[in-house]
């Protein structure tokens, strides 16, 4: 099993770490990974994006231009990834904030409401509860090993809040709703 | 399992650092590799090991400090990318012509000038050739996994004290800031002087004792018939290196037709195509060279024999394809693929250009 | 004495939401607006806009030159 | 009263413009974070060159470091600088063009550290240029590493701990140090967190480039500045830690005049 | 003969600096080229001709004073020797990158590091593959003469405004220490801004005139796909130079069975070689490349067609060697034969070089 | 009286000797030119060293000047290092080996030209070794050329008309400025041109190895020094130049203690 | 013809300038010349050097193995040189402060006692002596074209000192004394 | 008082005739001499050397060190 994503959005969102936090998963259940971030000094409030491949073999190129699941979080990362699912593969993303919604016919779409569900647990586990949206369409990591990709990925200080993540993430697996099935 | 981490490559740079056992690191901040001082200073390896870390004033002041203290006997690294690099190029010439090992890596970005921070391979010729002035050579590793960054840390610094030679890691942006899996060595004590001296001899600065001369280190001679003979020496000191230390990876070149060339980051690419290729009938292998230089000459030049032809793949508008033109010698035709200022090229355009090249060769 | 009269005019799609012209007014006419412009910022807005003085701070401490300051001094007569 | 029935809109309308955008600026956004520095002593210079009506005869060289795009929003002649370089670069158009204005724009990783022997020789030599530098002691553009005016016991992504004196340094003075050199005319430390700063920030730019239409050496005007990203605050604690901290430390006020 | 001279090499250069109406000169002293500075100190330019001489604090300095003064559209030189050359790589990349047109000198002496003092050869590659980081290239210029040290100044300022290209002048102690005949050119007046502007267009930092938009000297592009782009027009404009501007001298090369390819002082012993070959009966030419880069790759090529061999004769282990390699691409065997650490080879010891290799080909 | 009966041979068999050549200089005839000052501050320094019995824990560095082979005189293990570039080898060393002694010899043009940077920052992390600093105002080994520390008018193979300091720069008293640094623990400048100024200067550098055992910091010895070679005069003469013009633009004395 | 000719000695004996007026005067008579010196940081005092080549053909190397003549004026330069000088060439030299005298057979030796005879007009014409002594052997210019070389060759404010130096030619051309004439 | 008398020992090959020793001897006991050593200089010798105090001054000088000063104090008893 390959699966390859692409996670985009603005810097504050946490994108970088829900790669993290996938790709530490992967291990967890013996699998090759690569996260492969956008880096550069951009402003702060400007998009951040991560590539993140899960395998089951010897990653090659970690760096790609298309992807099983595109992850959405702002409109310019809509612009430029919508049209770099490939055929058959998964967009998901949050509508808030999103003017162009994706038209592709010949791609899953999922939208989770993730920051509106998050001001009501907690901000800060925003981007787990789409995490949560993801996982609920794409099972390729186990809970299990999401909780041991947490604890790797989480310094020791904020082990604590493994369980609130945990909610999230099932917040995230109730609330995702499937826009275009194929 | 115990030492599986997923970390960046520069980090990955950094811990193997520590736990080769090395004795100091000089460094100054730049794009994309600020991550390697950023972690040293983070783990604060003056407590685990008693590794000294310091931020210099600038790369030249770093690249000195190296010489000190590799002067001293010491393991010693920097890093840096692209343009700091560049700045460096004296003080690698110094340390190539006083024979001091140290480690290198440069963490290359898109030039000239002051470029684009985006992964680049446009230092090749700068880390292969000597970009410092003088007949130098330093052997350089080409990581294309972070966990060859770690590992080539170890290894870098065993190549520099078996020679008394600087060795360079050329590395990438994506390489420098991507996370993979890797499996962290165990650590290594440090050194103390008398086992360095019982290792490697008695020539650094340690302070002279009575029962030796004094200990110089040195690149000056101004009798050319000495500095010559010195100079012989280093090339017969290459003419070793060469013999002993290439390394490269194969991959399905056995029934090649069409052999890519490709390192680091392109290399990672080029296997992708290689499978690609493969699936649509073509019969495709990589060749992946390890050390740069020494370059995987002979291999290359064998599998010429073979094969109908070869492209070097790269991020720049063509430097290792050189190398591989040398290696083939006219044999069959070389020809070059390259994205430049931080582009990195996909594995469907490089099939293209694969698809176009065995077009004309026919 | 006429009171000196003043009014702001925040480009509010170059604003970045610092929040220095917000705290430096000292009269409090400014605020950050709750939505967020195009560039995921809440920009600030003349929340108070009857109490400006024309006294240009906002605009002297805002990075991004967003504001433009107007002045209107009513006649003597008019008192 | 009549003011009471004029709104604001009124006097958008009606009212006289006390303060807008020089047109020394371009109409590009500035890259720089919320509440960055850069943009206030941007603006003053460019203001400074416009008031004086220099503006076809000056031009500008910034550095890499944060306001590296510097000649994106500054609508002169610019010229990019490699790290460290910029007196050099400006003492290379000064000498070739004596009449002209030539002016440096430099952040304090880049004048204090790389830069130092071009710092101070440009100051040595007393080119008449003018050096704004903004020192906010951190490597803002690299991701907030340790300068070398990064004060005592100040957490930075390379002293992560904070900064420990003596292994690492001091922060560095040197502003005052050049202040020593004869040809350095005049030496000013000044700062835009504050209205009353950014007034008399502004005056001192302004008498820098009398200096240099005088032929009087090396001014160099120091901006004690925030780097909120690599301070990790928001921009409004940033301004206050500077008052409180960076000032105790980096006076301001003439050090040579 | 009125402006006929015995001038060092390093003197002519900076004389023909003067004629050629160059605008300014920034250096830093050091072995052996201190004369270029020496000299222009005591000729008071800024008197003769308004030349503006400036002793820089260093050499990255000196390279960085000539950045900005060439970016405001000046002619502008500077000089240097190997170890000084290796800190100005930065500052050439940055002026490669923004297409700034300067002249730049080496006159090499051996290393590597601090080296010798004494002639050598060993920055071949620095000056021709881009020893700073990222893809550049500059045309490099090979006096062999000391006429040849004061012609190319002006041809070197001719190519690089032309390209909006730094320029080398890749000389070496021996002539530039050495004396010989120079007819001086006559002195060309220094251009006024608008006669730059005219000539070569308004790109400079001029001051911002209200007809214009402004001028900016910038290497960066944070974009990855802009840089590219510029990328792309540089290695266009490079193809460029390559077609117009490669400069050789054939000497007897026409019935040559094996063929010498040396340049600078190299090539004057070479010459000498030649003499004495034929004079044995061996039928022997001289390629003498004038530009190093671009390479006179194809008439190399074709006298692949005609000739046994070729031996490519340098101060240093082995660079210009490369070249001919590339150049000849296996057609026939090409060898090299060097000296170093500041030895200049003698004719006859090449010469004997050259009995060797025809024995082995046979 | 038995004095009149006493030949120099029989002083030179009987007596005790008051001067000889302190081991820790090899046999090798220095390079120099004669009467050059560099071989007394060799001298000198290698002196302290064998009085302190630190000469198995001491580890010299000379860069590129006319010094640049004191390798060969200083019996003690030495680096040669790239022009300016000491005092970061020296910061190298010293990091690696905090309890061995670690010194810099380095001329004018080396510290204070093209290695201000180096100098200076080492200063300021006050790395704790010994830096000795012989300024003799001029580049000695590159054949006279103007050095930073270059008198005003004075002339030299680059300043063949004499030093113009509005175009060239002001000599720099860069002892002065270091001195500044709360990392320099002692500053000093010295001479060795005639006999008390010899003691004096010995005396200095003992002061300054002392702090580096007593790990206070970086300490600046400066020795004005000649260049007959370089200043076109004989030795004698170069030295009465030196004690009236050198020496009234850089005084001799402590400048932090 | 050609005559390639080492000068060499101590730094301050004026053999740079010998080798430089030699050059000029070939100029002088439209020959091509070289003047390759040895060069460096040495000590006051050390040995100097040139090499010289009049010709009148193009030059091919300047640097050469192999001398028509050599003059000689230290025991250093004696013990380097004598040795490459051609079979059949010339040695010349001044015996002040020789302890080894050339032994060759196969060539010319002369003697000029040029301290000596300096010591009589001006220590200053040294070199110029041993110039007339060698131009008696080897007479490769003549004397008006030496006259043109000093001029080119001295700057103008040392043009009254010509006469001088020309009268230190003779004395050299009576002086010489051949020790080995083949 | 017995006077303190001093001889000191010269190495003429390394000596460079620098003349410092010579200007710089309180009792003017040092000269160079005429003839040159191997080096081609002019080498410092006593040439007064009974005048010697030992006082060490021409050996602090000198660049070469080529100079070793012996003492030599009388007994007092002798006086
Ligand atoms: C030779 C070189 N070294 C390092 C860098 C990386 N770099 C870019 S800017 C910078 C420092 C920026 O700090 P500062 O000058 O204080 O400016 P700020 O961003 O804080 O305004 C560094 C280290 C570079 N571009 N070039
Ligand atoms: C990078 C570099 N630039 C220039 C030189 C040439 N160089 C050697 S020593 C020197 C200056 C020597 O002057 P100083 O430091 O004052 O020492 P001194 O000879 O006067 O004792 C120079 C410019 C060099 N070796 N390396
Ligand atoms: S002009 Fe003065 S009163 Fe008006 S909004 Fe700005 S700061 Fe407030
Ligand atoms: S200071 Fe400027 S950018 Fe900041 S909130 Fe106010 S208007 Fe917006
Ligand atoms: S990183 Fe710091 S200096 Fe740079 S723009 Fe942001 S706040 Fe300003
Ligand atoms: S050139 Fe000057 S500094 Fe160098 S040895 Fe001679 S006198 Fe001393
Ligand atoms: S020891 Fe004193 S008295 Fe004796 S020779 Fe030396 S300087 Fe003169
Ligand atoms: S000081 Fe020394 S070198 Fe000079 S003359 Fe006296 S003994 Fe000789
Ligand atoms: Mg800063
Ligand atoms: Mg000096």
């Amino acid at each position: 099993m390959t699966e390859e994503i692409i996670i985009a959005g603005f810097g504050g969102q946490g994108v970088l770490s829900m790669g993290k936090i996938l790709a530490y998963s992967g291990i967890m259940q013996d699998q090759e990974v690569s996260w492969m971030p956008s880096y550069g000094p951009e402003m702060r409030g400007g998009t951040a994006n991560v590539a993140v491949i899960l395998s089951d073999d010897r990653i090659s190129s970690p760096i790609l231009h298309e992807y099983d699941t595109a992850i959405i979080l702002n409109q310019p990362s809509m612009d430029k990834f919508e049209s770099m699912v490939k055929p058959g593969g998964l967009l998901l993303y949050d509508p808030n904030g999103i003017f162009h919604h994706p038209t592709r016919k010949d791609i899953t779409i999922a939208t989770i409401e993730g920051a509106k569900e998050a001001a009501l647990i907690n901000r800060k586990t925003f981007n787990m509860i789409v995490m949560g949206a993801f996982l609920k369409l794409h099972p390729i990591v186990n809970m299990k090993n999401i909780h041991k990709g947490l604890e790797k990925s989480l310094p020791e200080r904020h082990h604590h809040l493994i369980p609130l993540n945990e909610k999230a993430i099932n917040v995230g697996m109730e609330k995702v709703v499937v826009v275009n099935k194929i | 399992m115990e030492d599986v981490k997923l970390m960046k490559g520069n980090e990955a740079m950094a811990e193997a650092a520590i736990r080769a056992g090395a004795d100091a690191y000089f460094g100054y901040p730049i794009t994309p590799q600020s991550e390697v001082i950023e972690y040293l200073m983070h783990e604060r390896p003056e407590d685990r090991t008693g590794m000294v870390v310091l931020q210099a004033e600038s790369e030249i002041a770093a690249i000195h400090m190296v010489y000190g203290a590799a002067g001293a006997g010491k393991k010693v690294m920097t890093t840096s990318s692209s343009p700091g690099i560049s700045l460096k190029l004296e003080g690698i010439s110094y340390m190539a012509g006083s024979e001091l090992p140290c480690l290198i890596a440069n963490v290359m970005r898109g030039g000239p000038g002051l470029g684009t921070i985006q992964p680049g391979q446009s230092d090749y010729f700068q880390a292969t050739k000597g970009g410092g002035h003088g007949d130098y050579r330093m052997p350089v590793l080409a990581p294309s996994t972070v966990q060859e960054m770690a590992d080539f840390v170890g290894l870098g610094f065993d190549i520099a004290f078996k020679y008394r030679n600087p060795v360079m890691i050329l590395s990438d942006g994506a390489i420098g800031q991507m996370m993979e899996k890797v499996y962290l060595p165990d650590q290594q004590e440090r050194l103390s002087d008398k086992e360095v001296i019982k290792k490697y001899g008695s020539w650094a600065t340690t302070g002279k004792t009575e029962d030796r001369e004094r200990n110089i280190i040195t690149s000056l001679e101004l009798k050319s018939e000495r500095q010559e003979k010195h100079n012989e020496h280093l090339q017969a000191k290459y003419r070793k290196i060469e013999e002993n230390e290439v390394r490269f990876e194969e991959i399905k070149c056995d029934d090649a037709d069409f052999v890519l060339v490709a390192y680091g980051s392109s290399a990672r690419i080029c296997q992708k195509v290689v499978d690609m290729g493969r699936k649509k009938g073509i019969k495709l292998g990589l060749l992946r060279p390890i050390t740069l230089w020494p370059f995987p000459k002979k291999i290359i030049n064998e599998l010429a024999d073979n094969s109908k032809g070869f492209l070097a793949v790269e991020m720049s508008a063509g430097q290792l394809v050189e190398d591989v033109q040398l290696a083939v010698n006219g044999k069959v035709p070389v020809t070059h693929y390259g994205r430049m200022g931080g582009m990195i090229p996909s594995p469907g355009e490089v099939l293209v250009a694969v698809e176009n090249e065995l077009k004309k060769i026919g | 004495m006429a009171k000196v009269r003043g009014a702001v005019v925040i480009d509010t799609e170059t604003c970045k939401g610092c929040d220095l012209c917000v705290v430096a007014c000292p009269t409090d006419v400014l605020k950050l607006n709750e939505t967020l412009n195009a560039k995921g910022f809440n920009p600030a807005y003349p929340a108070n806009h009857d109490a400006c003085t024309a006294c240009t701070i906002c605009a002297l401490v805002c990075p991004d030159m967003c504001i433009t300051v107007y002045q209107f001094k009513p006649e003597k007569t008019a008192v | 009263m009549t003011t009471a029935v004029i709104t604001p809109e009124d006097i958008i309308k009606k009212g006289k413009i006390v303060f807008k955008k020089t047109k020394n600026m371009t109409d590009k956004n500035l890259s720089y974070c919320p509440g960055c520095g850069h943009g206030v002593a941007h603006r003053l210079v460019m203001e400074v060159v416009e008031e004086m009506g220099i503006t076809q005869d000056t031009i500008g060289v910034a550095p890499v470091g944060c306001s590296v795009l510097a000649y994106e929003f500054m609508n002169i002649d610019m010229t990019q600088a490699a790290h460290g370089r910029a007196p050099a670069v400006a003492t290379g158009i000064k000498r070739v063009f004596p009449e002209k204005y030539v002016f440096t724009y430099q952040g304090d990783g880049d004048l204090a550290a790389i830069g130092t022997a071009e710092t101070i020789h440009a100051c040595n030599r007393g080119e008449n240029i003018v050096i704004i530098f903004v020192n906010n002691g951190i490597y803002g553009m690299t991701g907030g590493q340790m300068a070398p005016t990064t004060l005592s016991g100040m957490k930075s992504s390379t002293s992560p701990y904070g900064r420990v004196v003596e292994t690492m340094g001091y922060p560095l003075k040197i502003t005052e140090m050049v202040a020593t050199l004869p040809g350095v005319c005049f030496a000013t430390r000044q700062a835009v967190h504050e209205a009353k700063y950014v007034r008399k920030a502004k005056k001192a730019i302004r008498k820098a480039f009398e200096n240099q239409k005088e032929n009087k050496g090396t001014s160099i005007v120091e901006i004690v500045s925030n780097c909120n990203s690599g301070w990790k605050m928001s921009p409004v604690q940033s301004n206050e830690w500077l008052e409180e901290n960076m000032l105790a430390y980096f006076p301001l006020g003439d050090i040579k005049k």
